[in-house]
């Protein structure tokens, strides 16, 4: 029932090419999107998906092929208002202007006019609350929207993009930055926007999320289109091998079995405080050990884990790292005392984009590069290779910037600047957000790998995968440590935990 | 439910310092207000005719033309570009309605065209230097930064060579007026200036138009996405700005019955310095036309005490400068946060 | 004796080549200078490599090297900074290219001669025609160029020298303008918001004059000299512009700088120079005087006539009509 | 190993295309240079002695102090920062140096310390304007356009205030030394210019701290986050930018022994242009010192070429402007690449 083959598609690509310089993103690729239906599109890091999300909304030309809407052809580029009553679309990039107020970002562009013309801000501000308050956001919508965190700004987008009162919605990795909670908002919400036969087309790393709310899938890979078909009659095995062009599935389950703990403390921390964000926090991880620092958005976890990093002075307690006291908030100091940090975003924080790959992972490692300040090419080169080839960042050189790479690959980037130090401790935010899941599958047994070498790891996130492999888990809620599991934990567990649901209640 | 566990969690946390920040987003505004009455009150102290209807009125003049500039500067900051070439607009757009139709003998004048076409020339030359400036920013994607100063070049200097570096003298009546008329006992670039601006007010603020203009300067591609036509805004914006410099050198010129072949020279540092100090950020999306306002008129204020305080003609800049340094610093002050 | 110029002996086969520097494009005066530079250069049988600094003395040094790259015989130069043509003076002697000075006399190092007019003769001319009209009692404004030049210096120095010893009852209040018509009538304009008693204007130069004239009729001050509100307005520079204003009884005077004589006599004296010729301090054949400023540097001291509306006298500083033939304001068309 | 099947895959999708935009990147360095080579033939058949090495060496010369300027400049642009005040720096540094070292009695100079003390004089003025900006930049926050632009008003005023705008000359032998002597028969100045240049494409290019500087200058956070002292880096830059300009403005004085109330006056517009047509973003992290160089050189060789062409006064502007204009859309041509 899924597919009508005589009714038009509500979307159609057909054919489609989009070439970048040589770089081929899309190679003869087409989707076919019915009414009514949520069509899931993934694929790996580089796949293609978000070249054919910016064609299907008109901010691209496709080289070749064409796009149809109800079975007439596109709007041309240039008339913007007709894209916009045909398609709404939350992008994987960022579309938040940070400058404006919270408001206007919403009504960009479509303000509420008065008859001479002028903006109503009043109005604006109040329909702009009522919006956001119906998805329990509770931001000032009058605050620069700069000033909001990174789920706060995903919603944001996702509000505005359902808003518009479109039939067709896409959402190009809408869960990659929102906790588990704030996911599950989103996916009441579209399903009540499905019942009223709002057609998606939703892209996501997250396979699970495709078999929770999606009716059809299509598969990309290397900018070809490889297959189309309802979700429940591909199983995840086989969706993972689509995907990766490959036979060999996902390694299921807790794939973690010889702890190699060592006696060691790597990290010791003790009555650690910071503002609101968390209270009288200790404990250690030794060495060889990963904790996992579970909580949702505004638990604490991320300040936490930026304290330890060094990126944050806190307010009272210490911080101690194999024995030694980093001063407070200095990012070299820890980064001496062995710390390897992956930030929470990755364009905020974790990479210069117009630096080389080589640049940006041995950043951390200057001195390794040569003697008196002085940094030898080669010797560069040379170290970057090994950890492109330690981490399979996908790149024809070290000399390429990281602009160029695709989401994922850039995430590995950032894991390879932790690496390169060769680090006592690792600090892990969020560290596979946006990343396919072959690569956060590979990524997370490179983390086990380097834990293995007897590196402790400190893994603040809120997605169960990374927290998987974790020997230990302390579960935040409110600027507190309010649980701590051992490993074998149950999903249900932790995620009442996250959600302040006491477990011994 | 988790959601309202969840919800007063966050509340706490943001509230106590989110709140007082949007309160300081509108005061920034202001910023320069308490800096403006601390002028004022040093001028009336070191001179009482500082308040005088007289002094306050010849302040306003002074700035009028200039203002229109730093109007138009405003105006391309905010959509994220620049425009160097103004100060250059500001002279040659009179100085070429000057040289067709100031009568041939005196000076370099081609006596071509009547009196009564300088003021279209004018404007349309400001259109045509606009579009200039567009073509190459908006349709070739250069730099605007340096294409604009390549045509401060070439304006310039084709004013010196049309003028043939003299001044244009014997300007008809109809470049005078707007700069030379009163209207109710009061000059017409005064009130020129004060409906510009509060026309740049309304249009920056309150409408779409003015709206997109910020959305470029503070993200071209997520207005692309809303849907803006950034290329078309961007024309208009840098053709509007050509106008307004256009229309501040014919005031100019009106105000001083004569074209200088360096009419404006220099000019474009007191204008960011304007918009700057008044709050108007370098980098797009920033600021506001009532901040540029009250940037230009404390500069002009400031030039005006120390002319009545009777400084030291060598030390009159330092002086100059070392106030815009204090202002800035304690317009960093009122806004509390980062500048960049 | 002094301007004997129009020699006949050329070299066999070209004309010797001189070069001229001039100082700046943007001014009226320089742009008469820039004139009547070719015409002079013709009637001497010059061949003429011209460059332009722009007011940069940088800029002069390196075109004084480009001129000599070029082979020059002779060079004229119009430095507007003194003292930083020295270098440049110097590599020049040593390469024995005779120099020709126009308007400045530099601070240190030789030429072969200086043609100017004495700025601080400008500066007592306006001084003593403000003072008489005035009756030795009032306030006047004195519109200066930038503090970096010296001839805006020397017309300061010399109109304030005047004031305090011949008119003590006069206040002057000066302002510094940086050559800006914008800047000069802004400071104009303040200056008569809180002294509505000003009776005199100076403005060191032509750049001042239609935005004074502006500020004076927007005051309802621009009335003939026999009303008692008048403002008596002296000028400097002597451009077209000037004389008209004179006639029509909107200024009152003017200082005029010999552009044309400039031109002349600077070429005249290279012409001397590259025939071998040498003069000595003393009067000249063109109503003007030769002074040795120190050894190794004569100045030709030209005259630059007061013109006022009457063409009388003023403190013993005798004036002409600004319809005079004489004058290079009314030479300029054709 | 799944890995193994898959890295070849991607590799031929990559490799194609990624290669050449890398050797683009490279590219843009040199993409000045048939901007360079046109005009060097256009000046040799203008007029035959533009080749000749007593006129090269003119051009090198004439640059060699400016040119400091554009290299200090450009360690600022790299970092992500502006120095305005640079081209004040230039005349205020030798000018303290002159007013202390000169004799009383010849101009404004008060004779209180010997001559050999001009040059350390000159450097530490320097130090001190670039320890100001930064102070106000880096430790303040404060926006550092705005900051340095009034520090440029503030020192030009101070330059005129101590000399009364007179200028210095008579200036002690030391301080002339630099701007004069011969090396081999070259100008120092030249061996200099060249010098630091060298040293500025191997400390940028090649080391430790100029790799800071692009990361900063690039994504500051993301240079925090990786440990970089980004406030260290930036007050050295700052204050290295400082020293730069007043050993440029030493070198000039010397060259002219003088120091003028307006030496550096409007030297940062050529500053700008030549570091933005060499390539230098606005924005920070892009560009080179070679780079730099080229827009310099291109600068100045244009400058050179339209004097020997005796093209008439009021023109040259006019003419040099739009050459700019034109190299500039020449080496959008060669970049290929959207400006910004
Ligand atoms: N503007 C661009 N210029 C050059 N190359 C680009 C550009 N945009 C995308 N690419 C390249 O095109 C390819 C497809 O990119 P795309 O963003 O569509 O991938 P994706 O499937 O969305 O990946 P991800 O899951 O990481 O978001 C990648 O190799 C990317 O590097
Ligand atoms: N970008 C902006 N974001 C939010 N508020 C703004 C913005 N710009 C201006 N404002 C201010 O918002 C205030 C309210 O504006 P307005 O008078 O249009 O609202 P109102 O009359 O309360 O609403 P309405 O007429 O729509 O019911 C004004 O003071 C206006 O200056
Ligand atoms: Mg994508
Ligand atoms: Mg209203």
């Amino acid at each position: 029932m899924a597919d009508d083959q005589a009714a038009t598609p509500l979307v159609e690509a057909v054919g489609v090419t989009k070439r970048y310089g040589e770089t081929v993103a899309l190679d003869r690729a087409g989707i076919r999107v019915m009414p009514g239906q949520t069509h899931a599109l993934v694929g790996r890091n580089g796949a293609g998906k978000s070249t054919l999300v910016s064609i299907l909304t008109g901010l691209q030309a496709p080289d070749e092929g064409e796009v149809r809407f109800g079975g007439e052809p596109a709007p041309r580029l240039a008339d913007r208002d007709a894209w916009r009553q045909r398609v709404a679309c939350v992008y994987q990039k960022s579309t938040i202007i940070p400058e404006l107020t919270v408001a206007e970002n919403l009504y960009l562009h479509r303000h509420d006019l008065n008859r001479l013309g002028l903006v109503r801000w009043g109005a604006l501000r109040r329909k702009a609350t009522e919006l956001l308050a119906g998805w329990s956001v509770d931001v000032d919508v009058r605050l620069p929207a700069g000033e909001l965190d990174v789920e706060q700004r995903q919603f944001v987008e996702i509000t505005r993009a359902l808003s518009f009162g479109a039939r067709f919605i896409i959402l190009d990795e809408p869960t990659a930055q929102l906790d588990a909670a704030a996911i599950a908002r989103l996916f009441t919400r579209i399903r009540a926007l499905q019942e009223q036969g709002v057609t998606f087309l939703f892209i996501s790393h997250h396979l699970q999320e495709i078999y929770e709310i999606c009716d059809t899938v299509t598969v990309f890979r290397d900018a070809r289109h490889i297959l189309t078909t309802t979700v429940a009659d591909l199983p995840h095995a086989e969706l993972v091998a689509a995907m990766a062009g490959e036979a060999a599935g996902l390694a299921e389950g807790p794939s973690r079995t010889a702890v190699t703990r060592g006696p060691g403390v790597v990290l010791d921390v003790r009555g650690l405080s910071y503002g609101d964000a968390y209270r009288e926090i200790g404990f250690r991880i030794q060495t060889g050990e990963i904790v996992g620092l579970a909580g949702a958005a505004g638990s604490g976890r991320t300040e936490l884990a930026e304290t330890v990093a060094g990126l944050r002075a806190a307010d009272s307690g210490t911080v101690e790292v194999a024995g030694r006291v980093p001063r407070p908030g200095s990012v070299p100091d820890a980064l001496a005392a062995g710390v390897g940090f992956v930030p929470r975003d990755r364009h905020h924080q974790g990479f210069v984009p117009m630096m080389s790959i080589a640049d940006n992972a041995t950043m951390t490692v200057p001195d390794r590069l040569g003697e008196a300040g002085l940094i030898s090419g080669r010797r560069r080169d040379r170290l970057a290779r090994a950890l492109i080839d330690n981490l399979a960042i996908k790149t024809p050189g070290p000399g390429l910037p990281v602009m160029g790479l695709s989401g994922g690959n850039q995430q590995k980037v950032v894991m390879a600047r932790a690496l390169a130090s060769d680090p006592r401790l690792l600090v892990l935010i969020t560290p596979t957000a946006g990343v396919d899941v072959k690569s956060k599958e590979f990524l997370l047994g490179k983390v086990e790998e380097t834990a293995a070498g007897g590196t402790g790891v400190l893994i603040a996130s809120d997605e169960l995968d990374d927290l998987r492999l974790c020997d230990r888990l302390l579960v935040m809620f409110q600027g507190r440590v309010v649980a701590e599991l051992a490993a074998g934990w149950h999903d249900h567990d932790v995620v009442a935990a996250m959600e302040g649901v006491r477990l011994d209640a | 439910m988790p959601e309202q566990t969840l919800t007063p969690a966050t509340e706490t946390a943001t509230s106590g310092r989110e709140r007082p920040r949007v309160r300081l987003a509108r005061l920034r505004d202001f910023a320069l207000i308490p800096a403006i009455i601390a002028i004022a009150v040093v001028g009336q102290i070191v001179n009482p005719i500082f308040l005088q209807g007289d002094n306050l009125i010849n302040i306003l003049q002074t700035m009028s033309e200039i203002s229109l500039l730093v109007l138009a500067q405003t105006i391309v900051l905010v959509a994220g570009k620049m425009d160097l070439s103004l100060e250059s607009t500001f002279g040659l757009a009179p100085g070429v309605a000057a040289w067709l139709t100031v009568a041939a003998g005196s000076g370099a004048g081609l006596g071509l065209l009547p009196g009564a076409w300088s003021i279209p020339i004018t404007l349309a030359v400001g259109v045509l230097i606009g579009a200039i400036n567009a073509l190459l920013i908006v349709r070739f994607g250069l730099n605007g930064f340096i294409v604009t100063l390549g045509m401060l070049i070439v304006l310039r200097g084709l004013l010196t060579g049309i003028s043939g570096g003299q001044t244009f003298f014997n300007l008809p009546a109809s470049m005078l007026y707007l700069g030379s008329a009163l209207w109710l006992g009061v000059p017409a670039s005064i009130w020129l200036c004060l409906l510009l601006f509060a026309g740049g007010v309304v249009l920056l603020g309150f409408t779409k138009y003015g709206r997109a203009l910020y959305a470029i300067g503070g993200n071209v591609d997520a207005a692309k996405a809303a849907g803006i036509r950034t290329d078309r805004v961007l024309w208009t914006a840098l053709v509007g700005a050509g106008v307004l410099a256009a229309l501040g050198g014919l005031m100019m010129s009106g105000h001083l019955a004569s074209v200088a072949a360096a009419q404006g020279d220099g000019a474009i540092f007191t204008v960011f310095a304007a918009a700057v100090i008044g709050g108007v950020g370098l980098n797009g999306g920033k600021g506001t036309v009532f901040g540029a306002f009250t940037g230009i008129l404390l500069l002009y204020m400031i030039q005006n005490v120390l002319t009545l305080a009777g400084v030291p003609a060598q030390w009159i800049q330092a002086l100059n400068g070392t106030i815009i340094i204090v202002a800035l610093v304690l317009s960093r002050l009122t806004g509390g946060k980062v500048q960049d | 004796g002094g301007g004997g110029g129009g020699g006949p002996a050329s070299p066999a086969g070209g004309k010797p080549v001189v070069g001229v520097d001039y100082p700046r494009s943007d001014t009226d005066f320089w742009n008469s200078f820039i004139k009547y530079v070719p015409q002079f250069g013709a009637e001497n049988g010059l061949e003429l490599k011209t460059t332009n600094s722009q007011n940069d003395i940088s800029k002069l040094t390196a075109n004084v090297q480009s001129l000599i790259s070029q082979g020059v015989k002779g060079v004229v130069l119009a430095p507007q900074d003194t003292a930083a043509v020295a270098p440049t003076l110097q590599q020049l002697n040593t390469k024995k290219i005779p120099v020709v000075m126009v308007d400045t006399r530099p601070e240190q190092g030789d030429a072969f001669m200086v043609v100017r007019a004495d700025n601080r003769a400008y500066g007592e001319k306006a001084c003593k025609f403000l003072g008489e009209k005035l009756g030795g009692k009032g306030k006047v404004v004195m519109l200066q160029g930038d503090l970096a030049s010296i001839n805006g210096r020397d017309r300061t120095e010399a109109f304030n020298a005047c004031m305090k010893a011949g008119y003590p009852g006069i206040t002057v209040f000066g302002e510094a303008t940086n050559w800006d018509g914008a800047l000069a009538s802004q400071k104009l304009q303040t200056q008569l918001t809180a002294n509505p008693d000003i009776k005199g204007v100076y403005m060191q130069s032509s750049f001042a004059l239609s935005g004074t004239l502006q500020v004076l009729q927007q005051r309802g001050l621009l009335v003939p000299p026999d009303d008692p509100k008048h403002v008596f307005v002296i000028s400097n520079d002597g451009i077209p512009q000037e004389l008209k204003e004179i006639a029509a009884g909107n200024i009152d005077a003017t200082v005029s700088q010999p552009a044309d004589q400039y031109a002349k006599y600077a070429l005249q004296y290279t012409k001397a120079a590259i025939d071998g010729k040498t003069f000595k301090p003393g009067p000249t054949d063109h109503d003007s005087t030769i002074i040795q400023v120190r050894p190794g540097l004569l100045e030709d001291q030209l005259s630059a006539p007061l013109v006022t509306a009457d063409g009388g006298t003023y403190a013993g500083v005798a004036s002409i009509k600004p319809d005079d033939s004489s004058l290079w304001g009314n030479n300029l068309g054709g």
